[in-house]
Parts: structure tokens; C-alpha cells; sequence
């Protein structure tokens, strides 16, 4: 199979993902999906805006999955990242591995997950319940949204 | 006497996303630089915009959609962008 | 979400065992598909039986979840093992967990396939592609089978 | 003298699975044991049949569809079974 990486706009297909990665000599596929979660950081979100630098996005998301290849030896490596309008339950991010073994199925899934969420130039906006909004900072610092 | 060399400066285009885009108010914004400027000159020349004191004072910086390095000199035409720390997954 | 462990005979539906574990409050949620591989240990399959006793790993399977719902702090644990004849590349286990958080989530879907790998009394015939078949012992002793 | 007693004696089920099942040729073995009988007791009883030399000296058993010692008692009526190496996932 080739390897997939791609951003869309649309649910993503988590089948379609996992056919990716699937072949007869992977006994061991593992798909992870990231999903809106409705607490975060103790507040109740009602959705989340994905955004991305869309070329930059898909420059780093097939450079991660094209080291992951080298370095872990299976081409079955297939990521795609849900950007727009997601509301609470909804996939954005979908990772599907697939390997002989499980041992290396497993580093590799969190080995992309991670790399992705260190690397890939994508924003995320959560909505509130009290109607506000804000920018999401993983780092920690004080995010620069303000209600709207 | 100074004479301006259009030949010694020239334009970068600079990208900014998400809460740096809500802080100036903008997603791209034209810089006119001399020659051989790095991308920490990008940025000091738009510290001076409303919103830019809202930016770290060393952010994330990509050259042509790659990180670089914020004494990554740039030439006419490169696409620069402050990246804002990311989130997704 | 009730935890779920299920012996099926019929292929396993991905995209149900994944909604089993699908709440609002799951952030990550990991899909583990185990499937028969082409070459194993260097022979050609062309298939695999399952059997099991199956009262019993209908037991282990609800036992392995019910401690795993326990260590691991969420209900969002479902089990799915098939059993019958399987050609290559088709599911034989699906094990998907959701939790709020992805270190979780790899944790304890480790642990499941762990567990029901050394507990649950299930066993697989390889069929080979020179018409030998033979029950496949992991702990490495040479099997019973004899061609048929 | 010798009189044979039924209450001092209990019928046990014993299953046997795959690789286990074939070298025995059968899935299930009825075997006649005196009361207090452990499971070691009903693994020496079947010792004698065509094809138990292809069990181990120990091999891993069940009682009542659960995993137990060797040493255990077993009861009138008690499914007792030999479980061959495991293979599931």
C-alpha cells in the first residue's frame, strides 16, 4: 500500500483508513482516532474549529509518515487530519498502522501521534458553553482568543 | 546623501495563523526589507503593529512552509510565517 | 458505554466494537485488529481455524475486561474474537478502548491484548499452502497436528 | 475383601481441545475415580489411552471453565478440562 496523508474537510472514513494499512502481511493493525472531547481543562466545549497553514500542514504530515517508514519498515502508515467545524464526539485526527507484529504496530502509532501533535502546523478553537472561544495552547501560555 | 535602491531592498510576505492572526488583525502582511534581512528582522519590523506585543518574543518561524531559524536570512519571494504553538490531533 | 466481550463467528464489525467505546468524555480512542497473516514462521498460510472452549473464553474474555475496566479507570473497554474458519488478511480479534487520555488508551489496550493472549482458551489451526494443517503452539513445542 | 462401592466413587467429565483432542481422538472422556480425586488424579487415569503420550507431564487444566492447580479436588459433576498452549489474538 502507499502511505496516506491528507487533510480533509469531511468525517473522516475510519474504514477507509484501516483498508489503508491492511494487508496480508500485517498480522497486528492498530488505528487511533482522536476525537472533541466535551470537558477540557474543566470546561465544557460545545465544538472545536480545526485550522491549519494547509501546505505546510501537508508538507510536515507526509514527512512524518515518510520517517516513520524508514525508521519502523512497513510502508502501512496512514494519517488523516480533520480540519473546519468539529462538534463534541466527532474524529479529527485518525491514525492507522500496520505492521507482522504488534510490538512495532504499537511504537509506531504513538510514535506518528506524537510526532504530529509536536509538528504539524494545525490550531484548534474551542467553543464554549458560556459562548466564548479561544486558541488552544498546549504550551500552557495564555491564549490570545477573547469571547466573540 | 541617501539615495533609496529598490534594487537593495525587498518584499516578504508574512503568514499568521490562528490566535497571531486574531492578535494584528490579519493573516498575511507585506514587509519591505533590505537585502540579506533574517526572519528575526521580519519580525522586529512589524513590532511596531497594534496586537504584535500580543506575540511571544521568539516565536515559531517557517520559511517556505519548513521551520527555520529565526537568523535564516530571507530573499525576494519566500513565504515566511509565525507559526503559533500548535495543537492538533 | 457497557464493556463488552464477545465470541462472534460471523467477521467482526470495526466500526461497532469502535462505536462501543465512543463517549464524549474519550479523547483517544484505540482500535487493535489482529488478522491472519500470509507467512508465519516462515510457512505459507492459506487460512486458520479458530476453536475455543468456549464457555470458558466467553469467562476469560469478560474477566480480562472487568480488570481492565478496574485497573484502568473507564467502562470503555470492548472485546470481539472470532472464531471459524478465516482466510488471510480477514480479522480474527478487534480490542477497542476509549479514555480521556491517549497514554491511557495505548496502556490499556496493551494490556488487553496481553492478557487475552496468555489467558483465553482459544486455539488456531494454520492451514499451509501444501495442503498440510497443524494447531499452532506460541510456547514453541512442536504441535499435535499431522497432515490430513 | 473387596466390595465395590458407588458412593465412594464419582464419574468426572473431562474435555479435551484442539491439538489435545486430536491426539486423544475424542473431545470428551468420561473417567470413574474414587471420591476426593484431585485433577492429577483424572490426568493419571487417562495416562493409559492411545495418543496421551502426546500430553505434557503437566499440562495446564480447568475446573468449572476456571484455570486450577493440579492438586484440586474435584466433585461429582465437576467439567474438568486440559487446556493446550493458548493461540487466541
Amino acid at each position: 500500500m502507499t502511505p496516506l496523508a491528507s487533510l480533509v474537510r469531511e468525517p473522516i472514513d475510519s474504514l477507509a483508513v484501516i483498508r489503508a494499512v491492511s494487508t496480508p502481511a500485517n498480522g497486528a493493525v492498530l488505528l487511533f482516532l482522536g476525537a472533541v472531547r466535551q470537558v477540557n481543562d474543566g470546561r465544557d466545549v460545545t465544538g472545536i474549529d480545526y485550522a491549519a497553514y494547509e501546505a505546510m500542514a501537508q508538507r510536515e504530515l507526509e514527512a512524518i509518515v515518510d520517517e516513520a517508514v524508514a525508521a519502523f519498515g512497513t510502508a502501512d502508515v496512514a494519517v488523516v487530519h480533520r480540519l473546519g467545524a468539529l462538534a463534541v464526539e466527532e474524529v479529527s485526527v485518525a491514525i492507522a498502522v500496520g505492521h507482522p507484529h504488534r510490538d512495532t504496530a504499537y511504537a509506531l502509532s504513538r510514535w506518528v501521534i506524537e510526532a504530529l501533535k509536536r509538528r504539524v502546523p494545525i490550531w484548534k478553537r474551542e467553543h464554549y458553553t458560556d459562548g466564548t472561544r479561544e486558541w488552544v495552547d498546549p504550551t500552557g501560555h495564555v491564549g490570545a482568543g477573547a469571547p466573540t | 546623501m541617501c539615495v533609496y535602491d529598490a534594487n537593495a531592498h525587498m518584499t516578504i510576505t508574512l503568514l499568521l495563523f490562528a490566535s497571531y492572526a486574531d492578535a494584528l488583525g490579519a493573516s498575511a502582511l507585506t514587509v519591505e526589507l533590505p537585502r540579506d534581512s533574517t526572519v528575526g528582522d521580519v519580525l522586529t519590523a512589524i513590532r511596531s503593529r497594534r496586537g504584535a506585543d500580543r506575540l511571544p518574543p521568539s516565536p515559531l518561524v517557517a520559511v517556505n512552509q519548513r521551520y527555520a531559524a529565526l537568523s535564516r536570512v530571507v530573499q525576494e519571494g519566500d513565504e515566511v510565517a509565525i507559526i503559533p504553538p500548535v495543537a492538533g490531533g
